[in-house]
């Protein structure tokens, strides 16, 4: 690319949005707000579910065009009609579900929307070597020949960051960046973010970990229901001010609470699978949990927890090995008869796997049970059982939805986790498996979803907790197996190990090493 | 979650229901309205070949609605599209697309008429029903088919269902010239490429006098209903739709997709099957060449007139049924180049799935503008 | 059976193959193009229709094939603007626009067929080219090098289809967007340009398809000339894995096996003609179960791009 | 349309009105060309269209459309209704009892359903097949000769087996390769059947159907390859190689159906265009320089045909 390949350009200095307005139909996503970011700060975003952070921030990238307002950019008005504009402006994004083609390789990725020097020939050894360049200055380390679909999600993220620098962004959006992340890649990416911004470039931070936020930011803006509550500096603020700007009230953390352990309900022994590329990702995991016990999986994505998950489930055949449930061996069993047997699933990509977008409350409440017997008349669905079940469940669970007919798309993604949890739950499962629940999820509502799967615990279930939030799986797990390479390196009881040697048998060390 | 939130919710979700009917006149009007600025264009045309639009197109509707016969016609039309778009439904409710309706069609006429032929001393009441099933499961096969090859090798169905439109084509072209041929045309010299008459007991009941209506359009309408119930009523219906909208969730909620796909595939081909069926025992009484009528790439059509509705393609496909006998009368009428029936056809097509879009960005901006006061208050 | 195997039916099959394989080859690239950016065209037949009408009748009334090109590529483009416009831009079912424009595309190349014609007539189209020296060569030179230039242009598009699609600018866009739109429209790229581009650009390539048809192999037109051959060329593409040269081999194996048994029926080997004209669809099948499990299609594919702003 | 302004009405007589379906296009220089052009021949014949109106309907390959067609026509008051196409046979039976006095006509088939209001007519083209065969013998030099067709059916079944006859007559050494591609509209594989027919050796080619246009081109192309046609004149197609052709002229048919008319006959007669009646006729391409013995050979065929000392096998 010509314009960027000389470092010496000016970049820009501040962003400002003034009195933006932006509605979509039946919703203010955003009213009135006022934000801005300078050069060498990070700037904070909070707000729930839905409070209209990134609505603000696509409109800040030229995504969405708002209703009223201005954009300032180093003072200057501009109206950005699509991102081509915001970027040629200096502004660069990075979204939390990542913009990348995972077809193409990180230089490809990167080139991709350049113009090139040899039009209309792609220039992509140049592109690649100021790529490298790139990733050497900011300590941003990636392999420029790899295709996407084989990085990890902390190196895509920092093609992501790439793709913003090369083109010479000031000032950058993240949204979310942290939500899919390991406690390492989150170190990391801190580290990079701290590098840059003393470079001169400004940060917009969007997240719901308000602890990160009291980490790396300077200033916080936080939303409340489109509309702005205020602005205020990181410094001499605390966790607790901020989540009664967000949420209006107080919510604080659950108190950790011991509880008397029962038989053993899963038991797998020697489990091995293969991956999705052909690679034997389970290598050997053994382990048990017991009726009335979280058991919660750390450790860095990648080593198998997925693949851990899907054998549990049926999704995946076992190469080896077997899980057995309450005694009874059902490794080769399939997902529907394991459903029947007492198993319940809450998916990592909950819009992906866990429900349908088109289908409605009711439908998506039954995309499981709808073929159980007291659901049918022979091969009859029973609708007035499934609908008398929707209300009583929908009640239960306060899932807000105009009604049990609303196609779900039109719910908020906090609620479509609760309306999944509640269809995991509503069956009394003797064992769960819930992979990342509450990512992306606001303060409130992860509150609700801890409580929600603590009384589960407390009411027998067995409980397999997947998280790549170590915050989460320590507070709410009974105990810890530490993942790596396929294999369990360790088992820890709660409040046995401290974050770092957690972090050390994340990274490989053995649990006797760890723990001295 | 805590009271502010659901207070929060409640202000910020819309209830969906209050718009519910001008949308639905929106959604209805508009193909109506597309259909309108096509023959429009129609018009221009016409112009072009010196004829008089205004008596074309009057000779369309008056072709079609002026006359018992234009009436009957047109239902008589309509049945194969209805019986087509059933099958084009399920599958596209699964996701699938069946460009193979042409093959099965002609599978479902071959099964029919080999069997009417190989029974004709059975009674009506034993060769009728049988003969429908036959042709439901030589349809059916032709579906399953590339349904099996999708579910097991990941054949894409658009391709194997071509080439198995073609493969369909050469094996009537060869039974019909060979053991199925007719054999007074064989004695005549004329060896002609259609089989023998059917027995009159595998024949559909003609409805009125002098017209080709018979109770092939009721099997098709009961039909449509069975359907219906079939994929809103039913376990395998609702993993069928489920399949359509999100593989990944049906999946991981146990649902086997290949096979609700394959099943979908091999559902349509029945449809279709029973399609070429009618044409047999209801309309010609015997096997011949072009019995597909293009019904198989009609009845895509039609379905998505029908807005892929088992119920919604019954009116769908009698429109489409008048069109296509009210173009017909139009080139009778004005004598113009029977071709000019499918420049029409296409542009209807194209306009009328072109205008979807503006019909739902249309409802979207009313809703968003009928908020717009309210939230500048709040 | 010696007789099947003699080196001059050898020569007879690849020859007519490569002739046959002709249309499928432009056509099918062009269909890569649009589906290659995520737009599925099944209007293929009818572009050709258009173009194959309008270049034989340049020729018919001029003489001349140069213009004849001209005209077919104009149609082309104007064909495939109305499809962009249909299912990029009014974000309609891809399968459904493109039936649409296969009608209108049979209906309107028959119809002016009709006015402006009349009745069946042959042209004078592309002459056979020989090229210089490289004809000569024994077998080699009967097979490849004695064409007329549609036929050598229809192999040239092979390599250069390939160099455009990996190796410019345009080409990465037009891949990034059949894979992941919103990722390219986060970097400026105009998502709808760029497939309005590609649809049109195969369009030109389907009309294209058939000026060789009308224009150089048969020199003539009637109506429906292309007999369906568009839907083949548009499974073609499925089946070389949206690369030309998988579509090359696609285009190579169905006309090989289609000028093998006509071969087969003028040497009187005793097979029935029916089952003849179905071997190419069926071993076509037959090879897509070998290939097909390792072809990942556009993610994109058939799903009509919209930023969600209203 | 051929629907021009009427000429102003001297008389008060109403024209005859015939009308007639056709499955292919009235320009298809095979079947339906040849009777739509018999038709507007013996309208010229009559006078015009103050003597006689003709409406068509083309491309009914669809029965049931082309049913709905035959039936619109009888209740519009049509004298003469014609339904040419030999799939057309069952609904010409049912529509023609409904409207017992108006004339049909359907063919190619022999069968009048015993209905005193229907013409069957059907045409010998085994006939005109066994001349040309006996002229493709004598002209072939690579004794090979090629046959190329959509399927084998109908006429053009029977055409073949006469030509095949006509060539044995002469010289049962010669090879007739036959290839068949199973479509009627797939004009690319037309062309290149009749390419491999050359490639193969064969200097003379035949074939039937609309889409046989393919290999006149093919033929043209190579410039030195005979071309005998069938049904319609195709000495256009290539005038330099076209031969001969086997015509069918259905005139004096529809000129015989007429004067029945008028006599009060409406039908219950099968019609076969021959050699002997004038239906079938070869024309030979004066643009073709065709030996002299092989155009008396081909002569003396007619008249043997013509006079029942040559039978042909259908
Ligand atoms: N394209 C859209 N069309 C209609 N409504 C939308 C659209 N995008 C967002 N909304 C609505 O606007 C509101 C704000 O959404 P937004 O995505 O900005 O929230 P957010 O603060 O980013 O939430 P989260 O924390 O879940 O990421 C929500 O009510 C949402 O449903
Ligand atoms: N097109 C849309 N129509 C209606 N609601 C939408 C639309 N797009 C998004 N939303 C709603 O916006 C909210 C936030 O969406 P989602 O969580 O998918 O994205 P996000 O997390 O805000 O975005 P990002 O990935 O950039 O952080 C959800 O409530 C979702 O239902
Ligand atoms: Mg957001
Ligand atoms: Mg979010």
């Amino acid at each position: 690319m010509s314009n960027s390949s000389s470092p010496a350009q000016a970049r820009i200095t501040s962003v400002e949005m003034r009195n933006i307005v932006k509605r979509f139909p039946g919703v203010l996503a955003n009213y009135n707000v006022n934000f801005d970011v300078k050069a060498g700060e990070v700037h904070a975003l909070l707000g729930e579910n839905g409070a209209g952070k990134s609505t603000l921030m696509r409109q800040l990238y030229g995504l969405y065009k708002p209703d009223e307002g201005q954009i300032l950019v180093d003072g200057k008005e501009l109206v950005f009609n699509s991102p081509a504009d915001a970027i040629r402006s200096g502004i660069g994004m990075i979204h939390q579900h990542f913009m990348l083609v995972p077809t193409l390789t990180v230089t490809e990725n990167v080139a991709l929307g350049l113009s090139s020097t040899r039009e209309p020939m792609l220039d992509l050894d140049l592109v690649e070597k100021r790529v490298l360049e790139l990733s050497k200055l900011y300590g941003l380390k990636v392999d420029p020949t790899a295709y996407i679909w084989q990085l990890s999600v902390g190196e895509q993220q920092r093609v992501e960051i790439i793709k913003a620098l090369y083109r010479n962004a000031g000032i950058i959006i993240l949204d979310e960046p942290t939500a899919v992340l390991t406690p390492q890649e989150v170190n990391d990416l801190f580290a990079i973010l701290k590098k840059i911004t003393a470079q001169g470039h400004g940060f917009i931070f969007i997240s719901h970990k308000l602890h990160e936020v009291m980490a790396i930011c300077d200033r916080v803006t936080v939303l409340r229901d489109g509309q702005m509550i205020g602005t205020r500096s990181t410094e001499g603020i605390t966790r607790d001010d901020l989540v009664k700007m967000m949420v209006g009230r107080d919510v604080k953390p659950l108190p950790l609470q011991d509880h008397p352990e029962g038989e053993v309900r899963i038991k797998v022994a020697g489990l091995r699978a293969m991956g999705d590329r052909d690679a034997e990702t389970l290598r050997g995991v053994d382990l048990e949990i017991r009726s009335g016990e979280i058991l919660g999986i750390a450790g860095v994505s990648g080593n198998g927890q997925r693949e851990l998950a899907q054998c549990l489930t049926g999704l995946r055949r076992a190469s080896a090995g077997t899980i057995l449930l309450d005694g009874e061996d059902i490794t080769h069993m399939p997902l529907l008869q394991r459903m029947s047997a007492g198993q319940a699933y809450i998916p990592e990509e909950r819009m992906q796997d866990g429900a349908i977008r088109e289908f409605s409350v009711q439908e998506n409440l039954f995309l499981r049970d709808h073929s159980a017997p007291e659901n049918t008349h022979g091969i009859f669905l029973n609708f007035k059982r499934m609908e008398q079940r929707t209300r009583e469940v929908v009640k239960e669970y306060s899932v807000k939805t105009p009604t049990i007919e609303t196609p779900i798309k039109n719910l908020s993604g906090g609620n479509i986790q609760k309306l999944i949890l509640a269809r995991e739950l509503s069956r009394q499962p003797k064992f769960l498996i819930a992979a990342q629940p509450t990512r992306g999820v606001d303060i409130g509502a992860t509150e609700y979803i801890h409580q929600k799967l603590l009384e589960q615990r407390d009411s027998g279930t067995a409980i397999l907790l997947i998280s790549e939030d170590l915050d989460e799986t320590r507070s709410l797990s009974d105990r810890i197996a530490v993942m790596f390479e396929g294999k369990i390196v360790g088992i820890v009881k709660r409040n046995q190990a401290t974050v770092e040697q957690i972090g050390l048998m994340m990274a490989g060390v053995s649990m006797a090493e760890a723990m001295k | 979650m805590s009271q502010d939130t659901v207070v929060k919710n409640e202000s910020s979700q819309p209830n969906k229901e209050k718009p519910k009917w001008d949308e639905l006149l929106l959604k209805t009007s508009m193909p109506f309205l597309a259909m309108f600025t096509a023959l429009l264009i129609g018009a221009v045309v016409l112009l072009l070949l010196q004829v008089n639009p205004f008596e074309a197109y009057a000779a369309i509707f008056v072709g079609v609605f002026g006359s018992v016969s234009g009436l009957t016609q047109s239902l008589v039309k309509a049945t194969p599209l209805l019986m087509v778009g059933l099958g084009i439904c399920i599958a596209f409710r699964a996701s699938v697309i069946n460009i193979g309706a042409e093959g099965q069609i002609i599978l479902g006429a071959l099964g029919a008429t080999s069997w009417a032929l190989a029974f004709k001393e059975w009674p009506a009441w034993a060769l009728i029903p049988s003969t429908l099933v036959v042709s439901f499961l030589a349809g059916s096969v032709w579906g399953f088919i590339p349904g099996y090859l999708k579910a097991r090798f990941k054949v894409n169905e658009i391709l194997s269902t071509v080439m198995l439109n073609a493969i369909a084509l050469q094996l009537m072209n060869m039974l019909v010239r060979g053991p199925l041929i007719d054999q007074a045309g064989v004695a005549a010299g004329t060896y002609l490429a259609q089989s023998e008459k059917l027995p009159e007991t595998s024949w559909l009941a003609r409805l009125i006098p002098q017209s080709l209506l018979n109770t092939g359009t009721f099997i098709a309408i009961g039909m449509a209903i069975l359907v219906y119930i079939f994929l809103w009523r039913t376990t395998i219906g609702f993993r069928i739709r489920a399949v359509g909208l999100n593989p990944d969730a049906s999946r991981y909620s146990g649902i086997n997709v290949p096979f609700y796909q394959a099943l979908s595939l091999t559902l349509a081909g029945g449809f279709a099957g029973l399609a070429g069926a009618i044409e047999v025992m209801g309309v010609h009484h015997r096997l011949l060449e072009g019995i597909t009528s293009g019904y198989g790439f009609s009845g895509i059509v039609a379905a998505l007139f029908g807005g892929l509705h088992p119920l919604g393609l019954i009116p769908a496909s009698w429109l489409f049924g008048s069109l296509l006998v009210g173009a017909d009368k139009m080139q009778r009428a004005v004598q113009v180049p029977s071709a000019l029936i499918d420049v029409l056809l296409g542009l209807v097509v194209l306009f009328v799935v072109g205008s979807a879009y503006l019909s739902k960005k249309w409802a979207a901006n009313r809703l968003s503008n009928s908020k717009k006061a309210n939230g500048a208050q709040s | 059976m010696e007789q099947v195997l003699s080196q001059a039916v050898l020569v007879g099959i690849i020859t007519s193959a490569i002739r046959l394989a002709t249309p499928y080859i432009f056509a099918s690239i062009g269909e890569a193009f649009s589906q290659t950016s995520g737009v599925v065209n099944l209007g293929v037949d009818g572009i050709m229709l258009v173009g194959a009408f309008m270049a034989y009748y340049v020729v018919l009334k001029t003489g001349n094939v140069w213009f004849a090109v001209l005209a077919a590529m104009l149609v082309g483009i104007a064909m495939g603007l109305l499809m962009s416009f249909i299912s990029v831009s009014m974000r309609a079912e891809q399968g459904i626009s493109g039936i649409g424009l296969y009608m209108l595309g049979l209906g309107l190349s028959s119809l002016l067929f009709k006015v402006l014609v009349g009745s069946v007539q042959t042209i004078e189209g592309f002459k056979p080219l020989d090229i210089p020296f490289l004809a000569d060569i024994p077998v080699i030179g009967e097979i490849f090098f004695k064409n007329s230039l549609p036929v050598y242009v229809a192999f040239l598009l092979i390599p250069a289809a390939w160099w455009f699609l990996e190796k410019t600018t345009w080409g990465l866009k037009i891949r990034a967007v059949g894979q992941n739109p919103a990722a390219a429209d986060s970097l400026g790229v105009d998502v709808i340009k760029v497939r309005y581009f590609a649809v049109t650009f195969g369009a030109v390539l389907a009309s294209l398809a058939g000026a060789s048809l009308s224009t150089a192999l048969v020199n003539l037109f009637q109506e429906n000339l292309t007999a369906g051959l568009g839907f083949i060329a548009v499974a073609l593409v499925y089946f070389g894995g949206w690369k030309p040269v998988g579509i090359l081999v696609g285009a190579l194996l169905f006309s090989t096996v289609n000028a093998f048994q006509l071969w087969m029926q003028v040497l009187g080997v005793d097979i029935p003609s029916d089952v003849a004209v179905m071997l190419p669809y069926l071993l076509t099948i037959v090879a897509l179960v070998a290939v097909t499990s390792r072809i990942r299609p556009p993610a994109a594919l058939n799903k009509p791009f919209d930023r969600g702003e209203n | 349309g051929t629907a021009a302004p009427a000429a102003p009405a001297e008389e008060a007589a109403k024209p005859l009105r015939v009308a007639v379906v056709m499955p292919s296009a009235t320009t298809d220089m095979a079947f339906s060309q040849s009777m739509y052009s018999a038709l507007v021949a013996v309208q010229k014949e009559m006078g015009g269209e103050a003597k006689m109106e003709i409406k068509y309907s083309e491309n009914m390959f669809k029965v049931p459309d082309a049913a709905a067609a035959l039936r619109d026509y009888a209740s519009q008051g049509f004298d003469i209704v014609i339904g040419h196409g030999s799939q057309y046979g069952a609904s010409i039976e049912e529509i023609a009892k409904d409207f017992p006095e108006t004339v049909f006509a359907w063919g190619t088939d022999v069968n009048t359903f015993g209905l005193p209001n229907v013409y069957a007519y059907t045409a010998a083209a085994q006939e005109g097949g066994y001349v040309n065969g006996v002229m493709a013998a004598m002209v072939s030099q690579s004794k090979q000769i090629g046959v190329t067709g959509p399927v084998e059916v109908g006429d053009a079944k029977t055409y073949i087996d006469g030509f095949v006859q006509g060539v044995a007559s002469v010289d049962p050494s010669i090879t007739v390769n036959k290839t068949w591609t199973g479509s009627f509209s797939d004009v690319a594989l037309m062309t290149e059947a009749a390419k491999t027919h050359i490639a193969a050796g064969a200097d003379v080619l035949t074939g039937s159907s609309q889409s046989v246009v393919g290999s006149i081109g093919a033929a043209k192309e190579n410039g030195a390859v005979m071309w005998f046609g069938t049904q319609s004149d195709q000495a256009s197609l290539a005038d330099k190689l076209v031969v001969a052709s086997q015509v069918y002229d259905w005139s004096a048919m529809i000129k015989q159906i007429i004067a029945n008319k008028a006599e009060g006959k409406l039908g219950g007669e099968t019609f076969v265009l021959q050699l002997k009646n004038d239906g079938l006729k070869i024309t030979f391409n004066a643009g073709y320089n065709l030996p002299a013995e092989v155009k008396a050979a081909a002569e003396a065929a007619i008249e043997g045909i013509k006079s029942g000392a040559i039978t042909v096998e259908p």
